[in-house]
Protein backbone atom coordinates (compact mmCIF):
# COMPACT_ATOMS: atom_id res chain seq x y z
CA UNK A 1 0.00 0.00 0.00
CA UNK A 2 1.34 3.18 -0.86
CA UNK A 3 1.70 6.37 1.23
CA UNK A 4 -1.20 8.45 0.84
CA UNK A 5 -1.71 12.61 2.18
CA UNK A 6 -5.58 14.10 2.09
CA UNK A 7 -6.00 17.20 3.01
CA UNK A 8 -9.20 18.47 3.20
CA UNK A 9 -10.17 22.28 3.89
CA UNK A 10 -13.89 22.42 4.61
CA UNK A 11 -16.59 25.24 5.26
CA UNK A 12 -17.43 24.78 9.11
CA UNK A 13 -21.25 24.00 8.17
CA UNK A 14 -23.31 21.11 9.61
CA UNK A 15 -23.40 19.58 6.91
CA UNK A 16 -20.06 18.78 6.02
CA UNK A 17 -19.21 16.85 8.89
CA UNK A 18 -20.91 14.21 7.06
CA UNK A 19 -17.93 14.91 3.93
CA UNK A 20 -15.50 14.50 6.30
CA UNK A 21 -16.60 11.02 7.30
CA UNK A 22 -16.98 10.07 3.98
CA UNK A 23 -13.48 11.13 3.32
CA UNK A 24 -12.35 9.19 6.21
CA UNK A 25 -14.70 6.15 5.81
CA UNK A 26 -12.71 6.40 1.81
CA UNK A 27 -9.44 6.00 3.02
CA UNK A 28 -10.31 3.20 5.66
CA UNK A 29 -12.00 1.51 2.69
CA UNK A 30 -8.74 1.59 0.31
CA UNK A 31 -6.49 0.46 3.22
CA UNK A 32 -8.97 -2.60 3.31
CA UNK A 33 -9.95 -2.39 7.22
CA UNK A 34 -12.49 -3.65 8.63
CA UNK A 35 -16.54 -2.44 9.12
CA UNK A 36 -16.16 -1.73 12.31
CA UNK A 37 -12.67 -0.02 12.52
CA UNK A 38 -13.81 2.38 9.78
CA UNK A 39 -16.93 2.65 11.67
CA UNK A 40 -15.21 4.01 14.93
CA UNK A 41 -12.62 6.38 12.50
CA UNK A 42 -16.17 8.05 11.26
CA UNK A 43 -17.17 8.57 14.77
CA UNK A 44 -13.62 10.29 15.80
CA UNK A 45 -13.38 12.62 12.10
CA UNK A 46 -17.20 13.28 13.04
CA UNK A 47 -16.41 13.99 16.97
CA UNK A 48 -12.92 15.74 16.15
CA UNK A 49 -14.50 18.55 13.08
CA UNK A 50 -17.77 18.99 14.99
CA UNK A 51 -16.09 19.94 18.25
CA UNK A 52 -14.25 22.74 15.72
CA UNK A 53 -17.59 23.84 14.01
CA UNK A 54 -19.84 24.03 17.44
CA UNK A 55 -17.01 25.14 20.28
CA UNK A 56 -13.78 26.11 17.99
CA UNK A 57 -16.03 28.80 15.50
CA UNK A 58 -19.61 28.98 17.96
CA UNK A 59 -20.97 27.64 14.71
CA UNK A 60 -20.03 30.49 12.50
CA UNK A 61 -20.15 29.02 8.92
CA UNK A 62 -17.75 31.54 7.52
CA UNK A 63 -14.91 29.80 9.00
CA UNK A 64 -12.44 26.62 7.81
CA UNK A 65 -11.83 23.56 9.13
CA UNK A 66 -8.75 21.23 8.20
CA UNK A 67 -9.01 17.54 8.13
CA UNK A 68 -5.72 16.06 6.80
CA UNK A 69 -5.11 12.67 6.31
CA UNK A 70 -1.74 11.29 6.78
CA UNK A 71 -1.60 7.35 5.65
CA UNK A 72 1.61 4.92 5.48
CA UNK A 73 2.36 1.17 6.27
CA UNK A 74 2.45 1.88 9.77
CA UNK A 75 -0.25 4.60 10.70
CA UNK A 76 -2.89 6.34 10.24
CA UNK A 77 -2.71 10.23 11.38
CA UNK A 78 -5.83 12.14 11.08
CA UNK A 79 -5.42 16.13 11.86
CA UNK A 80 -8.52 18.23 12.50
CA UNK A 81 -7.52 21.69 12.90
CA UNK A 82 -9.39 25.07 13.74
CA UNK A 83 -8.29 28.61 13.74
CA UNK A 84 -10.94 29.08 16.43
CA UNK A 85 -11.16 30.17 20.14
CA UNK A 86 -8.95 27.92 21.68
CA UNK A 87 -9.13 25.52 24.68
CA UNK A 88 -8.02 27.16 27.90
CA UNK A 89 -8.03 24.20 30.04
CA UNK A 90 -7.25 21.08 27.89
CA UNK A 91 -7.00 18.82 30.69
CA UNK A 92 -10.05 19.63 32.24
CA UNK A 93 -11.85 19.90 28.42
CA UNK A 94 -10.66 15.86 28.20
CA UNK A 95 -12.45 14.84 30.93
CA UNK A 96 -15.40 12.28 30.61
CA UNK A 97 -18.57 14.35 30.71
CA UNK A 98 -16.76 17.58 30.62
CA UNK A 99 -18.55 19.81 28.59
CA UNK A 100 -19.11 23.53 28.16
CA UNK A 101 -22.68 23.03 26.45
CA UNK A 102 -25.57 22.13 29.19
CA UNK A 103 -27.12 20.29 26.04
CA UNK A 104 -23.86 18.02 25.25
CA UNK A 105 -22.61 15.11 26.49
CA UNK A 106 -18.46 16.25 27.00
CA UNK A 107 -18.21 12.25 25.21
CA UNK A 108 -16.32 13.57 22.14
CA UNK A 109 -12.65 13.42 23.34
CA UNK A 110 -13.53 10.16 25.34
CA UNK A 111 -15.04 8.82 21.98
CA UNK A 112 -11.96 9.66 20.30
CA UNK A 113 -9.51 8.22 22.73
CA UNK A 114 -11.38 5.07 22.86
CA UNK A 115 -11.34 4.71 18.83
CA UNK A 116 -8.30 5.94 18.13
CA UNK A 117 -4.36 4.49 19.50
CA UNK A 118 -3.04 8.12 20.06
CA UNK A 119 -4.58 11.28 20.48
CA UNK A 120 -3.35 15.10 21.08
CA UNK A 121 -5.01 18.06 21.44
CA UNK A 122 -3.17 21.19 21.03
CA UNK A 123 -4.68 24.33 21.83
CA UNK A 124 -3.98 28.41 21.95
CA UNK A 125 -6.42 30.41 23.16
CA UNK A 126 -8.09 32.69 20.07
CA UNK A 127 -5.76 30.87 18.10
CA UNK A 128 -7.32 27.57 17.67
CA UNK A 129 -6.98 24.37 18.19
CA UNK A 130 -5.16 21.24 16.36
CA UNK A 131 -6.38 17.82 17.10
CA UNK A 132 -4.00 14.54 16.41
CA UNK A 133 -5.40 11.29 16.21
CA UNK A 134 -3.45 8.08 15.31
CA UNK A 135 -4.16 4.62 14.26
CA UNK A 136 -1.84 2.07 14.53
CA UNK A 137 -2.29 0.26 11.22
CA UNK A 138 -0.17 -3.15 11.89
CA UNK A 139 -1.84 -3.78 14.61
CA UNK A 140 -5.07 -3.84 12.90
CA UNK A 141 -6.61 -7.51 11.13
CA UNK A 142 -7.18 -7.12 7.93
CA UNK A 143 -10.94 -7.55 7.05
CA UNK A 144 -12.52 -10.47 5.82
CA UNK A 145 -14.99 -9.41 3.82
CA UNK B 1 -32.17 12.16 8.09
CA UNK B 2 -35.62 11.21 7.21
CA UNK B 3 -37.88 10.89 10.36
CA UNK B 4 -41.63 9.43 10.04
CA UNK B 5 -43.63 10.35 12.80
CA UNK B 6 -46.71 8.30 14.26
CA UNK B 7 -48.90 9.95 17.31
CA UNK B 8 -50.99 7.22 19.37
CA UNK B 9 -52.67 9.36 22.18
CA UNK B 10 -49.99 10.40 24.68
CA UNK B 11 -47.10 7.98 22.51
CA UNK B 12 -45.20 9.34 19.76
CA UNK B 13 -43.29 6.52 17.73
CA UNK B 14 -40.70 8.04 15.31
CA UNK B 15 -39.01 5.98 12.60
CA UNK B 16 -34.91 7.42 12.00
CA UNK B 17 -33.33 6.99 8.79
CA UNK B 18 -30.16 7.90 8.09
CA UNK B 19 -27.26 9.67 10.18
CA UNK B 20 -27.45 11.57 13.34
CA UNK B 21 -24.40 13.60 14.18
CA UNK B 22 -24.84 17.22 14.75
CA UNK B 23 -26.11 18.26 11.76
CA UNK B 24 -29.18 16.22 11.90
CA UNK B 25 -29.84 16.42 15.72
CA UNK B 26 -31.50 19.54 16.06
CA UNK B 27 -34.27 18.64 14.15
CA UNK B 28 -34.87 15.08 15.88
CA UNK B 29 -34.57 17.53 19.19
CA UNK B 30 -36.97 20.24 17.60
CA UNK B 31 -39.48 16.67 16.30
CA UNK B 32 -39.86 15.80 19.88
CA UNK B 33 -39.82 19.12 21.88
CA UNK B 34 -43.03 20.11 19.85
CA UNK B 35 -44.96 16.68 20.43
CA UNK B 36 -44.48 16.90 24.35
CA UNK B 37 -45.14 20.73 24.40
CA UNK B 38 -48.02 21.08 21.87
CA UNK B 39 -49.56 17.90 22.18
CA UNK B 40 -48.56 16.21 25.68
CA UNK B 41 -46.84 13.12 24.45
CA UNK B 42 -45.27 11.58 27.81
CA UNK B 43 -44.15 8.56 25.99
CA UNK B 44 -41.66 8.68 23.24
CA UNK B 45 -40.18 5.40 20.86
CA UNK B 46 -37.50 5.83 19.03
CA UNK B 47 -36.78 2.81 16.10
CA UNK B 48 -33.12 3.09 14.92
CA UNK B 49 -33.44 -0.14 12.84
CA UNK B 50 -32.46 2.50 9.89
CA UNK B 51 -29.87 4.80 11.64
CA UNK B 52 -26.56 4.28 9.82
CA UNK B 53 -24.66 6.58 12.09
CA UNK B 54 -24.62 8.29 15.44
CA UNK B 55 -22.07 10.16 17.67
CA UNK B 56 -22.39 12.14 20.47
CA UNK B 57 -24.38 14.42 19.28
CA UNK B 58 -26.98 12.32 18.25
CA UNK B 59 -26.60 10.59 21.85
CA UNK B 60 -26.59 13.89 23.44
CA UNK B 61 -30.09 15.07 22.08
CA UNK B 62 -31.56 11.73 22.94
CA UNK B 63 -30.24 12.30 26.59
CA UNK B 64 -31.33 15.38 26.61
CA UNK B 65 -35.19 14.44 25.77
CA UNK B 66 -34.37 11.66 28.69
CA UNK B 67 -33.61 14.09 30.78
CA UNK B 68 -36.84 16.86 29.74
CA UNK B 69 -39.52 13.85 30.15
CA UNK B 70 -38.16 12.58 33.70
CA UNK B 71 -39.95 15.17 35.53
CA UNK B 72 -43.14 15.37 33.73
CA UNK B 73 -43.28 11.38 34.64
CA UNK B 74 -42.55 10.82 30.98
CA UNK B 75 -39.70 8.03 29.36
CA UNK B 76 -38.14 7.37 26.72
CA UNK B 77 -37.54 4.17 24.68
CA UNK B 78 -35.22 3.01 22.15
CA UNK B 79 -36.18 -0.07 20.15
CA UNK B 80 -34.37 -1.80 16.76
CA UNK B 81 -30.36 -0.88 17.47
CA UNK B 82 -28.21 -2.08 15.23
CA UNK B 83 -25.17 -3.89 16.74
CA UNK B 84 -22.66 -1.31 15.27
CA UNK B 85 -24.48 1.71 16.64
CA UNK B 86 -25.56 -0.13 19.86
CA UNK B 87 -21.66 -0.55 20.63
CA UNK B 88 -21.37 2.94 20.65
CA UNK B 89 -24.41 3.80 22.40
CA UNK B 90 -22.99 1.43 25.38
CA UNK B 91 -19.52 3.72 25.56
CA UNK B 92 -21.80 6.34 26.03
CA UNK B 93 -23.39 4.46 28.94
CA UNK B 94 -27.02 5.14 27.58
CA UNK B 95 -28.19 1.75 27.78
CA UNK B 96 -28.14 1.76 31.70
CA UNK B 97 -29.93 5.24 31.92
CA UNK B 98 -32.43 4.74 28.56
CA UNK B 99 -34.73 1.58 28.23
CA UNK B 100 -33.94 -0.32 25.26
CA UNK B 101 -35.96 -2.99 24.06
CA UNK B 102 -36.42 -5.60 20.83
CA UNK B 103 -32.08 -5.66 19.94
CA UNK B 104 -31.19 -6.12 17.00
CA UNK B 105 -29.11 -9.21 16.40
CA UNK B 106 -25.42 -9.40 14.80
CA UNK B 107 -26.75 -10.92 11.46
CA UNK B 108 -30.12 -11.54 11.60
CA UNK B 109 -33.18 -10.10 13.08
CA UNK B 110 -33.48 -12.45 16.12
CA UNK B 111 -34.74 -10.70 19.28
CA UNK B 112 -32.03 -9.82 21.98
CA UNK B 113 -31.97 -9.19 25.71
CA UNK B 114 -34.93 -6.65 26.82
CA UNK B 115 -33.19 -4.45 29.17
CA UNK C 1 -28.73 26.65 0.84
CA UNK C 2 -25.31 28.53 2.48
CA UNK C 3 -22.52 28.80 0.24
CA UNK C 4 -20.12 26.29 0.63
CA UNK C 5 -16.19 25.91 0.41
CA UNK C 6 -14.15 22.22 0.34
CA UNK C 7 -10.19 22.22 -0.67
CA UNK C 8 -8.99 18.51 -1.19
CA UNK C 9 -5.33 17.74 -2.00
CA UNK C 10 -4.62 14.41 -2.84
CA UNK C 11 -1.95 12.12 -3.60
CA UNK C 12 -1.74 11.72 -7.06
CA UNK C 13 -2.68 7.98 -6.53
CA UNK C 14 -5.15 6.12 -8.97
CA UNK C 15 -7.07 4.89 -6.14
CA UNK C 16 -7.71 8.74 -4.66
CA UNK C 17 -9.54 9.46 -8.57
CA UNK C 18 -12.57 7.88 -6.23
CA UNK C 19 -12.36 9.64 -3.64
CA UNK C 20 -12.79 12.98 -5.49
CA UNK C 21 -15.89 11.63 -7.30
CA UNK C 22 -17.04 10.70 -4.14
CA UNK C 23 -16.49 14.49 -2.50
CA UNK C 24 -18.32 16.14 -5.63
CA UNK C 25 -21.22 13.31 -5.41
CA UNK C 26 -21.57 14.11 -1.69
CA UNK C 27 -21.79 17.79 -2.18
CA UNK C 28 -24.15 17.18 -5.23
CA UNK C 29 -26.49 15.41 -2.84
CA UNK C 30 -26.06 18.12 -0.12
CA UNK C 31 -27.69 20.56 -2.92
CA UNK C 32 -30.46 17.74 -3.72
CA UNK C 33 -29.28 17.43 -7.34
CA UNK C 34 -31.05 14.07 -9.56
CA UNK C 35 -28.52 11.18 -9.63
CA UNK C 36 -28.32 12.07 -13.39
CA UNK C 37 -26.54 15.62 -12.76
CA UNK C 38 -24.62 13.98 -10.04
CA UNK C 39 -23.53 11.25 -12.08
CA UNK C 40 -22.25 13.51 -14.71
CA UNK C 41 -20.44 16.05 -11.98
CA UNK C 42 -18.47 12.36 -10.99
CA UNK C 43 -17.60 11.86 -14.59
CA UNK C 44 -16.11 15.41 -14.77
CA UNK C 45 -14.73 15.39 -12.12
CA UNK C 46 -12.75 12.23 -12.81
CA UNK C 47 -11.83 13.19 -16.38
CA UNK C 48 -9.83 16.07 -14.79
CA UNK C 49 -8.30 14.49 -11.93
CA UNK C 50 -7.67 11.38 -14.27
CA UNK C 51 -5.61 13.40 -16.28
CA UNK C 52 -4.07 15.52 -13.73
CA UNK C 53 -2.22 12.13 -12.39
CA UNK C 54 -2.08 10.92 -15.73
CA UNK C 55 -0.63 12.96 -18.04
CA UNK C 56 -0.12 16.48 -15.36
CA UNK C 57 2.36 13.90 -13.32
CA UNK C 58 3.00 11.03 -15.39
CA UNK C 59 1.60 8.25 -12.93
CA UNK C 60 3.83 9.59 -10.53
CA UNK C 61 2.54 8.98 -7.00
CA UNK C 62 4.79 11.18 -5.14
CA UNK C 63 2.75 14.78 -6.10
CA UNK C 64 -0.57 16.73 -4.84
CA UNK C 65 -3.64 17.19 -7.34
CA UNK C 66 -5.88 20.12 -5.68
CA UNK C 67 -9.46 20.03 -5.76
CA UNK C 68 -11.82 23.07 -4.56
CA UNK C 69 -15.39 22.97 -4.70
CA UNK C 70 -17.05 26.05 -4.14
CA UNK C 71 -21.01 26.71 -4.33
CA UNK C 72 -23.04 29.56 -3.80
CA UNK C 73 -26.74 29.91 -4.48
CA UNK C 74 -26.15 30.38 -8.68
CA UNK C 75 -23.09 28.48 -9.49
CA UNK C 76 -21.25 25.46 -8.59
CA UNK C 77 -17.61 25.84 -8.89
CA UNK C 78 -14.92 22.87 -9.30
CA UNK C 79 -11.20 23.67 -9.78
CA UNK C 80 -8.96 20.76 -10.62
CA UNK C 81 -4.93 21.91 -10.44
CA UNK C 82 -1.98 20.12 -10.95
CA UNK C 83 1.57 21.26 -10.58
CA UNK C 84 3.01 18.85 -13.49
CA UNK C 85 4.07 19.11 -16.83
CA UNK C 86 1.50 21.08 -18.45
CA UNK C 87 0.05 21.17 -21.58
CA UNK C 88 2.09 23.15 -24.58
CA UNK C 89 -1.04 23.67 -27.22
CA UNK C 90 -4.21 23.69 -25.11
CA UNK C 91 -6.87 24.50 -28.21
CA UNK C 92 -5.23 21.48 -30.04
CA UNK C 93 -5.61 19.12 -26.37
CA UNK C 94 -9.08 20.23 -26.17
CA UNK C 95 -9.67 18.63 -29.51
CA UNK C 96 -12.34 15.37 -29.66
CA UNK C 97 -10.19 12.28 -29.99
CA UNK C 98 -7.01 14.39 -29.25
CA UNK C 99 -4.82 12.40 -27.15
CA UNK C 100 -0.99 12.04 -26.85
CA UNK C 101 -1.15 8.92 -25.38
CA UNK C 102 -2.53 5.97 -28.03
CA UNK C 103 -4.37 4.17 -25.37
CA UNK C 104 -6.93 6.95 -24.35
CA UNK C 105 -9.51 8.17 -26.27
CA UNK C 106 -8.98 12.11 -25.94
CA UNK C 107 -12.43 12.29 -24.32
CA UNK C 108 -11.84 13.91 -21.54
CA UNK C 109 -12.32 17.18 -22.16
CA UNK C 110 -14.90 16.27 -24.46
CA UNK C 111 -16.63 15.08 -21.52
CA UNK C 112 -15.92 18.13 -19.53
CA UNK C 113 -17.32 19.98 -21.96
CA UNK C 114 -20.80 18.00 -22.33
CA UNK C 115 -21.63 17.45 -18.75
CA UNK C 116 -20.84 21.37 -17.36
CA UNK C 117 -21.83 24.92 -18.81
CA UNK C 118 -18.47 26.29 -18.76
CA UNK C 119 -15.14 24.83 -18.97
CA UNK C 120 -11.85 26.83 -18.93
CA UNK C 121 -8.27 25.32 -18.95
CA UNK C 122 -5.28 27.21 -17.92
CA UNK C 123 -1.78 25.70 -19.12
CA UNK C 124 1.80 26.42 -18.06
CA UNK C 125 4.29 24.33 -19.80
CA UNK C 126 6.75 22.88 -16.81
CA UNK C 127 4.04 24.80 -14.19
CA UNK C 128 0.97 23.24 -14.42
CA UNK C 129 -2.66 22.97 -15.32
CA UNK C 130 -5.75 24.66 -13.74
CA UNK C 131 -8.76 22.91 -15.17
CA UNK C 132 -11.77 25.16 -14.20
CA UNK C 133 -15.32 23.86 -14.53
CA UNK C 134 -18.80 25.46 -13.50
CA UNK C 135 -22.10 24.14 -13.35
CA UNK C 136 -25.45 26.77 -13.06
CA UNK C 137 -27.36 26.05 -10.59
CA UNK C 138 -30.54 27.88 -11.19
CA UNK C 139 -30.85 25.64 -14.34
CA UNK C 140 -31.10 22.47 -12.38
CA UNK C 141 -34.25 21.20 -11.91
CA UNK C 142 -34.38 20.53 -8.09
CA UNK C 143 -34.31 16.14 -8.15
CA UNK C 144 -37.98 14.72 -7.41
CA UNK C 145 -36.99 11.82 -5.67
CA UNK D 1 -13.64 -3.67 -8.78
CA UNK D 2 -14.85 -7.44 -9.17
CA UNK D 3 -13.97 -9.22 -11.94
CA UNK D 4 -15.61 -12.52 -12.68
CA UNK D 5 -14.42 -14.84 -15.11
CA UNK D 6 -15.99 -17.78 -16.64
CA UNK D 7 -14.08 -18.98 -19.96
CA UNK D 8 -15.56 -21.79 -22.55
CA UNK D 9 -14.11 -22.27 -25.35
CA UNK D 10 -12.68 -19.31 -27.39
CA UNK D 11 -15.25 -17.43 -25.26
CA UNK D 12 -14.29 -15.00 -22.07
CA UNK D 13 -17.12 -13.59 -20.09
CA UNK D 14 -16.48 -11.11 -17.95
CA UNK D 15 -19.14 -9.85 -14.77
CA UNK D 16 -17.68 -6.91 -13.67
CA UNK D 17 -18.25 -4.98 -10.24
CA UNK D 18 -17.92 -1.99 -9.22
CA UNK D 19 -16.34 1.42 -11.17
CA UNK D 20 -14.53 1.11 -14.04
CA UNK D 21 -11.88 4.42 -13.84
CA UNK D 22 -8.32 4.63 -14.36
CA UNK D 23 -7.97 3.10 -10.83
CA UNK D 24 -9.37 -0.31 -12.22
CA UNK D 25 -9.25 -0.16 -15.62
CA UNK D 26 -5.99 -2.08 -16.10
CA UNK D 27 -6.93 -4.27 -14.30
CA UNK D 28 -9.22 -5.09 -16.88
CA UNK D 29 -7.24 -4.59 -19.66
CA UNK D 30 -4.69 -7.81 -17.95
CA UNK D 31 -7.80 -9.74 -17.28
CA UNK D 32 -8.69 -9.48 -20.89
CA UNK D 33 -5.44 -9.52 -23.27
CA UNK D 34 -3.71 -12.64 -20.77
CA UNK D 35 -6.39 -14.63 -21.59
CA UNK D 36 -6.34 -13.91 -25.47
CA UNK D 37 -2.54 -14.39 -25.41
CA UNK D 38 -2.46 -17.55 -23.46
CA UNK D 39 -5.89 -19.34 -24.16
CA UNK D 40 -6.62 -17.93 -27.83
CA UNK D 41 -9.88 -16.57 -26.82
CA UNK D 42 -11.60 -14.84 -29.37
CA UNK D 43 -14.85 -13.52 -28.32
CA UNK D 44 -15.28 -11.34 -25.19
CA UNK D 45 -18.34 -10.48 -23.45
CA UNK D 46 -18.65 -7.78 -21.00
CA UNK D 47 -21.53 -8.31 -18.66
CA UNK D 48 -21.83 -4.29 -16.88
CA UNK D 49 -24.90 -4.93 -15.21
CA UNK D 50 -22.93 -4.23 -12.00
CA UNK D 51 -20.66 -1.52 -13.31
CA UNK D 52 -21.66 1.78 -11.16
CA UNK D 53 -19.37 4.11 -13.01
CA UNK D 54 -17.66 4.75 -15.88
CA UNK D 55 -15.29 7.30 -17.54
CA UNK D 56 -13.21 8.19 -20.26
CA UNK D 57 -10.15 5.50 -18.89
CA UNK D 58 -12.45 2.86 -18.73
CA UNK D 59 -14.16 3.26 -22.38
CA UNK D 60 -10.59 3.16 -23.62
CA UNK D 61 -10.05 0.18 -22.27
CA UNK D 62 -13.08 -1.05 -24.21
CA UNK D 63 -12.45 0.12 -27.25
CA UNK D 64 -8.63 -0.65 -26.91
CA UNK D 65 -9.56 -4.87 -26.84
CA UNK D 66 -12.01 -4.68 -29.54
CA UNK D 67 -9.21 -2.94 -31.97
CA UNK D 68 -6.93 -5.87 -30.56
CA UNK D 69 -9.53 -8.63 -31.24
CA UNK D 70 -10.47 -7.10 -34.66
CA UNK D 71 -7.38 -7.77 -36.86
CA UNK D 72 -7.34 -11.37 -35.44
CA UNK D 73 -11.02 -12.37 -36.35
CA UNK D 74 -12.77 -11.43 -33.02
CA UNK D 75 -15.19 -9.10 -31.33
CA UNK D 76 -16.12 -7.83 -27.94
CA UNK D 77 -19.88 -7.86 -26.99
CA UNK D 78 -21.38 -5.09 -24.20
CA UNK D 79 -24.44 -6.77 -22.52
CA UNK D 80 -26.56 -5.72 -19.62
CA UNK D 81 -25.74 -1.80 -19.57
CA UNK D 82 -27.69 0.22 -16.77
CA UNK D 83 -29.07 3.39 -18.68
CA UNK D 84 -27.07 5.84 -16.73
CA UNK D 85 -23.73 4.02 -17.99
CA UNK D 86 -24.88 3.49 -21.36
CA UNK D 87 -25.56 7.59 -22.02
CA UNK D 88 -21.66 8.07 -21.46
CA UNK D 89 -20.75 5.39 -23.67
CA UNK D 90 -23.32 6.71 -26.22
CA UNK D 91 -21.45 10.05 -25.95
CA UNK D 92 -18.07 8.62 -26.72
CA UNK D 93 -19.46 6.80 -29.64
CA UNK D 94 -18.59 3.34 -28.53
CA UNK D 95 -22.36 2.03 -29.61
CA UNK D 96 -21.76 2.41 -33.07
CA UNK D 97 -18.86 0.70 -33.24
CA UNK D 98 -19.34 -2.28 -30.84
CA UNK D 99 -22.16 -4.67 -30.55
CA UNK D 100 -24.49 -3.91 -28.12
CA UNK D 101 -26.87 -6.59 -26.28
CA UNK D 102 -29.62 -6.96 -23.96
CA UNK D 103 -30.34 -3.78 -22.49
CA UNK D 104 -31.24 -2.85 -19.45
CA UNK D 105 -34.71 -0.83 -19.23
CA UNK D 106 -34.57 2.69 -17.29
CA UNK D 107 -36.54 1.05 -14.39
CA UNK D 108 -37.30 -2.71 -15.19
CA UNK D 109 -35.16 -5.45 -16.54
CA UNK D 110 -37.33 -5.55 -19.91
CA UNK D 111 -34.84 -6.08 -22.82
CA UNK D 112 -34.06 -3.23 -25.18
CA UNK D 113 -32.89 -2.97 -28.86
CA UNK D 114 -30.26 -5.46 -29.62
CA UNK D 115 -27.46 -3.20 -32.25
N1 LIG E 1 -12.04 22.61 18.74
C1 LIG E 1 -12.40 23.11 19.93
N2 LIG E 1 -12.35 24.44 20.15
C2 LIG E 1 -12.69 24.97 21.35
N3 LIG E 1 -13.11 24.23 22.38
C3 LIG E 1 -13.17 22.90 22.24
C4 LIG E 1 -12.83 22.27 21.02
N4 LIG E 1 -12.99 20.94 21.16
C5 LIG E 1 -13.41 20.75 22.41
N5 LIG E 1 -13.53 21.92 23.08
C6 LIG E 1 -13.94 22.10 24.50
O1 LIG E 1 -13.82 20.85 25.15
C7 LIG E 1 -15.05 20.46 25.74
C8 LIG E 1 -15.20 18.96 25.73
O2 LIG E 1 -15.26 18.48 24.39
P1 LIG E 1 -15.94 17.08 24.10
O3 LIG E 1 -15.32 16.04 24.95
O4 LIG E 1 -15.86 16.85 22.63
O5 LIG E 1 -17.45 17.23 24.55
P2 LIG E 1 -18.67 18.09 23.97
O6 LIG E 1 -18.41 18.39 22.53
O7 LIG E 1 -19.83 17.21 24.18
O8 LIG E 1 -18.75 19.34 24.79
C9 LIG E 1 -16.10 21.19 24.93
O9 LIG E 1 -17.30 21.37 25.66
C10 LIG E 1 -15.40 22.51 24.64
O10 LIG E 1 -15.48 23.41 25.72
N1 LIG F 1 -3.52 17.99 -16.54
C1 LIG F 1 -2.87 17.79 -17.72
N2 LIG F 1 -1.54 17.95 -17.80
C2 LIG F 1 -0.87 17.75 -18.97
N3 LIG F 1 -1.49 17.40 -20.11
C3 LIG F 1 -2.82 17.24 -20.10
C4 LIG F 1 -3.58 17.44 -18.92
N4 LIG F 1 -4.89 17.22 -19.22
C5 LIG F 1 -4.93 16.92 -20.52
N5 LIG F 1 -3.70 16.93 -21.08
C6 LIG F 1 -3.35 16.68 -22.50
O1 LIG F 1 -4.54 16.82 -23.26
C7 LIG F 1 -4.78 15.61 -23.99
C8 LIG F 1 -6.28 15.39 -24.16
O2 LIG F 1 -6.88 15.18 -22.90
P1 LIG F 1 -8.26 14.39 -22.79
O3 LIG F 1 -9.24 15.04 -23.70
O4 LIG F 1 -8.63 14.31 -21.37
O5 LIG F 1 -7.95 12.95 -23.38
P2 LIG F 1 -7.08 11.72 -22.83
O6 LIG F 1 -6.94 11.83 -21.35
O7 LIG F 1 -7.87 10.53 -23.24
O8 LIG F 1 -5.76 11.80 -23.52
C9 LIG F 1 -4.07 14.54 -23.23
O9 LIG F 1 -3.75 13.42 -24.04
C10 LIG F 1 -2.83 15.27 -22.72
O10 LIG F 1 -1.84 15.34 -23.71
Amino acid sequence: MKNNLLKLSLSSLAENVGIARMLIASVGAQLDLSLNDIEELKVAVSEAVSNAIIHGYGNNSDKLVYLTIEQNSETLKIIVRDEGCGIADVVQAMQPAFSTDPERMGLGFVFMQSFMDDLQVESVVNQGTTVTMIKRLDKIQPSTH
Amino acid sequence: MLIDKKIERQTLLLHLRGELDMNTSESLRQAIDSEIERRGVRTVILNLEEISFIDSSGLGVILGRYKKLLPMGGKIIITRVPPHIYKIMELSGLPRIIQFEEMLGQEDGRKGKTV
